[in-house]
């Protein structure tokens, strides 16, 4: 009853084509927004934002990428951190060695210089498909961390690796405070989410989906598969470049290759799996998903046990904590494959039609 | 709803089954139809009138598909199935050929056709002559026996398809659009292949067809969907004799056939409901 | 007096043992209804696949508009102006209706990366106007209460049209449809064929189908090509078609 | 992990350790141990001594599954676990220590490193609130060339020799490269470095490579699975145990276990602490922690990690009990810790008195040596258990410290940080 | 040139340990069309519960294999009971992820049963290498006898015990009416549940079969390595392979294991060196790839279908 598009007209095809063109929607963004630049701030304590909203913000970039290469586009890639390495050293090394760069512009190299990485590492996909080329990608986990080692030069030659970043400026301001950090990272990921949700429905946007769906038939349909297929892996990785960028400015402060290992790919294509594959949305509603739902688990196993009076043998909650994660995993495939956002579509669907069976 | 023909006994009888996609999409709101022993049915209606969500409901391929039967039941041979696994009712004799062609790829056109007989515990010897047997019926599959079935061509899978259901040995096949693909002599031939089946070996058949000429001339008794309703039914000499049927499904008006030409521009689009 | 819209000449095409295509010619006049029939197998689709560059014949040639090509990707007969539709439905699944046809405009749609990424000027205007360009195809099809429904939602029927929708998107010169009104009855029929006619008629597309009902092939087309095991068995006017002693032991049968 | 035996944090005054450590995933067989001791010391203050001076202790522990990213967060959330936060943090990874150098200052936290982290931070004046107690890669680096001098017969006996470091493929296994290329300039053997690809569970191609070089001696460098697969590869292809010397994360019992016991019969390690339950304190930890079921797991007692373990936890107590002698005998916070560590000296008479004997060499600290004595010890695998092979081995303390202040010094001119001590 | 001998042979040995995992692998893929990625938790659950069965259980060796197969063949059964039967006929990616939640529960699974220490694994299998030369068997390089000191007669218990394995197994799934029915599920699920195969049925069977090759391969690494969590990082090893073999392919598990056994080790020894080394990480991933751009469907895999 209460979630009715019932009486909103579209007068043009351009209100049709809105972002959100149902009114509810527009309104619970714009609360959420509020929320978030307002609110946060001002309420959250540093251990919400260094420990969780930070690093959700900086996920949900990177899972987004990955949803535009692997959800819209179809390419599944498992090199996702691969890329954020790239990001991350790409920033370092523009901040250390070009004079007066401004942190801003250093992010958006990072992006490119990902981007150009991840076409070259995209190439493959014009011949191999599905799990072949998710596998094929693993090459570029595997050889830009070893490469990013190897060559001292991309650490500035620290002997463990280790880079620490240079402090964020812009025009004189510093982002030191977990407040301040978050209020950059906030604002870069709604740039770049309208950015992706502006790709998606657009030209470009459809010819990724045609291509996934059936490539012969939007080949035929005159879809240069080539440049399409390219474009996906290039703007994933900016994406992914950018959230690689944030992850060691914004987030840790210190950032290793090793890092950046097959286990954080991994992480993200869960939060893309998990949120929605093929949906904007379900990017963050995936990384919100998974990076909180260990916190969560942590913390409530522990009080779950202590309430109930039980002495867990140390190391039991995590153990534990992996059966819950990994059973919640299954479950939620289970009950809806297509992810939360699809879930999150149907219950709307439901009150839509609230309070009738249909 | 009472069948003319005195042939014998209820073999399928659905009895107001609503049918549900995905917990929200209704597709058939109380659907009631009855097959006798040895006789052969048609399910006629408009795209989308829900053929073969009722098909697939009693072959229970449904549950793939995230659907599900919320009301009413089926029974065969006075067994509720509902609940059975697809596996369990092609051993009880219930075969569904599916629409669109749904062949293995990646297998033989022969390998494809063996499958079929999956749930038989048999000999090969046994094996060898029932494939000879549906060789006999599609001569154009024996050419293309080795090939992958993915490589066929669209009316080669839509034979294999069938083939393929026959060397299961069923009692009741579930023919969803038989005809769709094939070149009109090999729809003649198959219509023949299923009245001699049903004549020497007694199968039943449940057909879902968009070509009601056909479809009519040979099934004894028809149902008419419309929306996931049953709009009519009658015997099939009845219903082929009836002025909508012939106007919507026939394309015959009072003057006869006319030329695809002449179709008009706009349609006036009569329905039985809304 | 134009030349054809499309000639084949010479086209041969094998599949390892299987020869799909045997030296076939025939040509296409311009706003011409073609129909290519024959029996399962006979080589039809594969003709098609030929025409618009998703075969590469062994032998023989495909001119297009006074351009010859013997080597050509879909790509570029999209280009240049041919369109289709395939006889297992090759819809995109994961969009709306509304998605499938827009794509299908896609050769026509120029904005780049960045425009399109900041939903811009130019990137915006070209959305509308390209919305408003398939909403009339979307009303002629009649296909406007499905506007928004995911593809893979629709029945059978309802999908083949709007693969044709998505086919006229692209506002071809030449149209290729492969079995168009398969699993349709005839009252779809006589709505398809109409179709076709009218895109023939009022556009001026070309058009070559592959039907196996003969009502229909008969009734609309101008020229009938006839396969039969890859070799051309006939070719003419329905008229002819229905009389060639060799078609009718080939494929029609005793006609009724 | 389970509440304090002391009470809750919030109804009488305890002295909070917040810890962080790893017990499941891949480098779990690692992490256990050490953070059980860890643990188990804690208990025995508890029980033994009602705390330290009076103050009760309480921790919290938090997993950290070896990830850094994990690691931050344990970090924020402990530190807001108690009015005067975690006492020291002990990261357990250089990754996670990395990541907290730049915070710990501003949240006046001191982190407490053995044996892993940044060496460079062994120089207290810019690093101020890193502690790599004990010793750091170079001087274990050092050390293990002097330990392979002794059983060849002397440092000049090193002439002419060929030792292959085989080492973890990461920025870990780079650390000792610099300080080993400068022992075999400056003693004349020839250094042949291997690398082992992350994870190291197959090094087929490796020990070619050393079967090829055929080399006096095998530096390993390991880290994980890559430890017990070297010594078990050694054995399939034929290569002396004994020819063998692992750093101290490749010395554990996990490493050699996972070779196969007898696999590993003769192969050595370094380690900053003994292993054994003969010690007085472990003795004592058996007795009031164990015997009255409120151990962790009674199969760690006394392997080389747990008490390595052991170790952490003391020396972060005896911070805590040397901080109170200044600021009184009430629960310290972050800086007042800091202090304690920063002044920090454990006589043998000391660590006799508190039951470790020669678990551990003396150490002393200060605000220019945040490492202490820098010394390393070799123990033997004998097929059973590890035993004592040296003494306690002092590296090239020279060249170790000059490093150390080089590097300090380019960190503090990329941060533009004036080194200074602290409280002085 | 004995020495170039000396690294092929390690190489291809080391293939072979790969080709178990692999294995594993391509029976899944092969029966439902999914990339199983909790193998390699399988093979770390199966391992352990072999030692843990020994150790906390005080089992004897040969009853700890029965009762691992047994836990195996269980944990086979309810995954498709819990896990796969609710998910017939969804997307290969949808299956594929849920497989990788199966790898966490699996994971946590066999660390809750048998703790996370690391356990010795002895087969009574020497691992020592054979010293023999080819002279003994009438073979010499002009002249020179070659030492084969790579040959190790635990990787030649491996070798043979991987040769068993794919021959029953090629066997199995070209020849028999149930091979056959997994071919054809893994086309197409709703096809085969059409035509009366039993998906539940089969699923249990091939994924205890799975669980059997997850226990054979967590041996023989389990001999290598200890038994440890870090046996599940052996499924990285076999990826290449699975890839340059071709996913659905028995005989392509084991020829691309040995392939990427040989290049990986020659390419570590000869190429390694002039890249500071530890090019192994990604040399197998790259070769494969490069290999998948003449052949995007690997050695022996099936095509894939796309007909218009
Ligand atoms: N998997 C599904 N999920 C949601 N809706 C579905 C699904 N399958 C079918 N439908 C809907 O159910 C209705 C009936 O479809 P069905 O396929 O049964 O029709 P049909 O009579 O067989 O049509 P056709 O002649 O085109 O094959 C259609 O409106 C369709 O949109
Ligand atoms: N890619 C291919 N590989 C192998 N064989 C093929 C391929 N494409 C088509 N063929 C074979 O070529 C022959 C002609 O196929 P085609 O699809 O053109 O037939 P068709 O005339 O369209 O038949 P239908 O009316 O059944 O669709 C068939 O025997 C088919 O098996
Ligand atoms: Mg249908
Ligand atoms: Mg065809």
């Amino acid at each position: 009853m209460f979630y009715r598009e019932a009486g909103q007209f579209k007068a043009s095809y351009k209100e049709d084509q809105a972002i959100l063109p149902i009114s509810q929607d527009r309104v619970g963004l714009i609360l959420i927004l509020i929320f978030g630049f307002f609110a946060i701030p001002l309420f959250a304590s540093d251990y919400w934002l260094t420990a969780i909203l930070i690093p959700f913000l900086v996920f949900s970039l990177a899972a987004l990428g990955l949803n535009l290469l692997t959800g819209y586009a179809g390419q599944l890639s498992l090199g996702t951190a691969a890329f954020m390495a790239v990001g991350a050293f790409a920033a370092y090394n523009f901040e250390l060695r070009v004079p007066q760069m401004p942190i801003l512009i250093s992010f958006i190299m990072s992006g490119i210089t990902a981007a150009a990485v991840g076409i070259a590492f995209g190439i493959p996909s014009l011949r191999i498909r599905g799990f072949y080329l998710a596998v094929a990608t693993l090459a570029a986990q595997f050889f830009i961390p070893w490469l990013l080692v190897k060559v001292g030069w991309f650490t500035n030659y620290s002997s463990s690796g280790v880079i620490t970043t240079q402090p964020v400026t812009i025009f004189g301001f510093i982002f030191d405070s977990p407040s301040r950090r978050y209020l950059l990272v906030l604002s870069i990921v709604v740039i770049l989410a309208l950015v992706a949700k502006n790709l998606v429905r657009s030209n470009l946007g459809r010819a990724w989906m045609a291509v996934r769906d059936m490539d012969v038939a939007a080949e035929v349909i005159g879809i240069s598969i080539v440049r399409t297929k390219l474009i996906a892996f290039g703007v994933s990785s900016f994406y992914c470049g950018v959230a690689g960028a944030l992850y060691a400015y914004a987030y840790l402060g210190s950032v290793e290759p090793d890092g950046f290992n097959l286990d954080l790919s991994f992480r993200i294509l869960f939060m893309v799996i998990i949120g929605g594959i093929g949906s904007i949305m379900g990017s963050f509603l995936g990384a919100a998903f998974i990076t909180l739902l260990p916190i969560f688990l942590d913390i409530f196993i522990n009080e779950a046990a202590a309430i109930l009076g039980l002495k867990l043998a140390a190391g039991i909650t995590s153990v534990i904590q992996l059966l819950v994660f990994g059973g919640l995993i299954i479950f939620f495939l289970i009950v809806e494959p297509l992810g939360l956002a699809r879930l999150w579509q149907i219950t709307k669907e439901k009150l839509r039609l609230w309070p009738f069976p249909h | 709803m009472q069948q003319d023909g005195p042939k014998g006994n209820v073999l399928l009888d659905i009895n107001n089954i609503e049918v549900i996609y995905d917990h929200v999409i209704l597709v058939l709101r109380g659907i009631s139809l009855q097959l006798r022993e040895g006789s052969i049915v048609a399910l006629l209606g408009a795209n989308g009138a829900g053929k073969t969500t009722t098909l697939k409901a009693v072959s229970n391929l449904l549950q793939s598909e995230r659907g599900e039967v919320t009301k009413g039941y089926i029974a065969y041979k006075g067994d509720r199935i509902e609940r059975l696994t697809p596996s369990a009712l092609v051993k009880r004799g219930v075969v569904q050929v599916m629409e669109g062609r749904h062949c293995f790829p990646h297998l033989t056109v022969e390998e494809n056709l063996l499958t079929g007989a999956y749930t038989r515990k048999v000999s090969g010897r046994v094996l060898k002559a029932d494939l000879e047997k549906v060789y006999t019926y599609f001569p154009r599959l024996k050419d293309r026996r080795r090939s992958q079935a993915g490589y066929t061509s669209g009316g080669e899978q839509q034979m294999v398809a069938i083939g393929r259901a026959l060397m299961a040995m069923p009692t009741m096949i579930l023919l969803d659009e038989p005809s769709m693909g094939l070149a009109p002599q090999l729809v003649e031939e198959i219509f023949e292949i299923v009245k001699t089946l049903n004549q020497r070996e007694k199968v039943s058949f449940l057909l879902a067809e968009q070509n009601t000429n056909v479809a009519l001339g040979y099934s004894d008794y028809g149902y008419i969907l419309e929306n996931g309703r049953i709009v009519m039914d009658g015997s099939s000499a009845v219903l082929a004799n009836n002025s909508d049927v012939k106007e919507f499904y026939l394309g015959l008006s009072t003057t006869g056939r006319k030329s695809y030409r002449d179709g008009k521009h706009y349609r006036r689009r009569k329905r039985w409901l809304a | 007096m134009l030349n054809p819209i499309l000639q084949v000449q010479n086209v041969s095409l094998s599949f390892g043992g299987v020869n799909a295509l045997k030296d076939i010619s025939f040509s296409a006049e311009h706003k011409s209804i073609l129909a290519i029939i024959g029996p399962n197998g006979a080589g039809k689709s594969s003709l098609l696949n030929v025409i618009n560059g998703v075969y590469k014949p062994q032998q023989g040639k495909v001119i297009f508009k006074d351009k010859s090509w013997d080597q050509v990707v879909p790509f570029e007969a999209a280009r240049s102006g041919i369109a289709r539709t395939f006889q297992n439905i090759a819809l995109f699944k994961g969009m709306s209706v509304l998605e499938n046809i827009l794509t299908g405009r896609s050769l026509k749609m120029r904005s780049g990366l960045l425009s399109s990424a900041f939903y811009i000027g130019p990137c915006k205007r070209e959305e509308v106007a390209h919305r408003e360009a398939v909403e009339h195809i979307i009303d002629f099809l009649q296909i406007q209460h499905i506007r928004k429904t995911p593809v893979g939602r629709l029945p059978y029927g309802l999908q083949k049209r709007v693969e044709l929708a998505r086919a006229l998107a692209a506002e071809p010169d030449l149209l290729l449809l492969d079995e168009p009104m398969a699993g349709m009855n005839v009252e779809e029929k006589e709505d398809m064929s109409r179709f076709v006619l009218d895109v023939n008629e009022e556009y001026g597309t070309s058009v070559i189908l592959i039907e196996h009902d003969m009502g229909v092939v008969m009734d609309i087309s101008d020229k009938i090509v006839v396969l039969d095991y890859g070799k051309k068995i006939g070719e003419g006017t329905p008229v002819q078609i229905k009389n060639n002693q060799k078609v009718i032991d080939a494929y029609l049968g005793v006609t009724d | 992990g389970d509440s304090p035996d002391g009470g809750g944090p919030e109804a009488v005054d305890t002295q909070f350790f917040g810890v962080t450590g790893y017990r499941v995933g891949p480098y779990g067989p690692s992490g256990a141990p050490i953070a059980s001791g860890y643990i188990d010391y804690l208990r025995l203050l508890n029980e033994r001594d009602g705390g330290i001076n009076g103050v009760p202790v309480s921790w919290e522990e938090c997993e950290t599954e070896y990830n850094t990213a994990k690691g931050l967060e344990c970090y924020e959330r402990l530190k807001t676990r108690n009015k005067n936060g975690p006492t020291a943090i002990h990261p357990m990874s250089t990754g996670i220590t990395y990541g907290l150098i730049d915070k710990a200052p501003i949240d006046k936290i001191p982190l407490i490193t053995l044996g892993y982290g940044r060496t460079d931070a062994s120089d207290g004046r810019v690093f101020p609130w890193v502690f790599p107690l004990m010793t750091n890669y170079w001087s274990q680096a050092s050390a293990i060339v002097r330990f392979i001098a002794q059983k060849e017969g002397g440092l000049s006996k090193l002439n002419g020799r060929k030792i292959v470091l085989l080492y973890h493929d990461s920025a870990y296994g780079k650390e000792p490269h610099g300080i080993l290329e400068k022992e075999s300039e400056n003693l004349g053997f020839s250094l042949v470095k291997i690398p082992v690809p992350h994870p190291g569970n197959e090094q087929q191609s490796q020990w070619m490579r050393i079967k090829k070089e055929q080399p006096d001696w095998v530096i390993l460098w390991g880290w994980g699975v890559m430890s017990g697969t070297s010594i078990k590869t050694a054995k399939k292809i034929g290569f002396p145990r004994e020819k063998m010397v692992g750093n101290w994360w490749s010395g554990a019992e996990v490493d050699t276990l996972a070779a196969g016991p007898s696999a590993s019969t003769g192969y050595y390690a370094a380690s900053m602490n003994l292993s054994g339950d003969h010690f007085a304190v472990v003795k004592e930890i058996r007795k009031y922690v164990y015997e009255t079921g409120k151990g962790d797991d009674e199969s760690y007692i006394g392997t080389v990690l747990w008490n390595r373990g052991v170790v952490q936890a003391m020396l972060t107590a005896e911070a805590v009990r040397l901080a109170q002698t200044k600021y009184g005998a009430t629960s310290m916070t972050g800086a007042q810790v800091r202090w304690g560590i920063e002044n920090l000296e454990l006589t043998q008479s000391k660590l006799d008195s508190l039951g470790f004997g020669d678990m551990v060499p003396p150490i002393k600290v200060s605000c220019e040596n945040h490492e202490g004595p820098g010394l390393v010890r070799f123990q033997q695998w004998d097929g059973v258990k590890w035993v004592a092979a040296s003494d306690w081995i002092v590296g090239d303390k020279q060249l170790v410290r000059t490093m150390v202040e080089e590097s300090a010094a380019n960190y503090a001119r990329e941060k533009n940080l004036t080194p200074a001590c602290l409280d002085r | 040139m004995s020495f170039f001998l000396e690294v092929l042979i390690g190489g291809l040995l080391a293939g072979i340990m790969y080709s178990l995992v692999a294995l594993g692998f391509v029976l899944i893929y092969k029966a439902s069309g999914v990339f199983n990625f909790a193998q390699g938790a399988m093979v770390f659950f199966a391992a352990l519960t072999f030692v843990g069965a020994q150790e906390k259980l005080g089992l004897p060796i040969w009853a700890a294999f029965p009762f691992s197969l047994a836990l195996m063949i269980l944990l086979g059964v309810l995954t498709e009971k819990v896990v796969l039967r609710p998910l017939v006929n969804q997307p290969p990616i949808s299956l594929f992820m849920v497989t990788i939640g199966l790898t966490f529960f699996v994971e946590g699974l066999a660390q809750l049963f048998w703790g996370t220490k690391v356990y010795p694994l002895e087969l009574g299998i020497p691992d020592e290498p054979i010293v023999t030369t080819f002279e003994n068997w009438g073979i010499s390089l002009a002249g020179v006898p070659i030492v084969l000191q790579e040959i190790n007669s635990f990787d030649l218990i491996a070798a043979f015990v991987a040769g068993i394995l794919v021959a029953i197994l090629a066997i199995f799934f070209q020849i028999t009416r149930v091979g056959r029915a997994l071919r054809a599920v893994a086309d197409d699920h709703q096809a085969a549940l059409s035509v009366g195969i039993p998906l539940k049925t089969i699923w249990a069977i091939v994924w205890s079969v799975a669980g059997f090759v997850a226990l054979i391969a967590g041996l023989m690494w389990g001999a290598r390595n200890g038994v440890q969590f870090a046996l599940t990082f052996v499924a990285l090893k076999a990826l290449p392979v699975l890839i340059l073999g071709g996913f659905d392919s028995v005989l392509g598990a084991i020829v691309g294991g040995l392939i990427i056994g040989a290049l990986e080790k020659l390419a570590e020894v000869y190429i390694g060196p002039f890249f500071g080394g530890g090019i192994e990480i990604w040399f197998a991933y790259v070769a494969a790839l490069l290999f998948l751009l003449i052949r995007p469907e690997g050695l022996f895999g099936d095509k894939q279908i796309d007909r218009v």
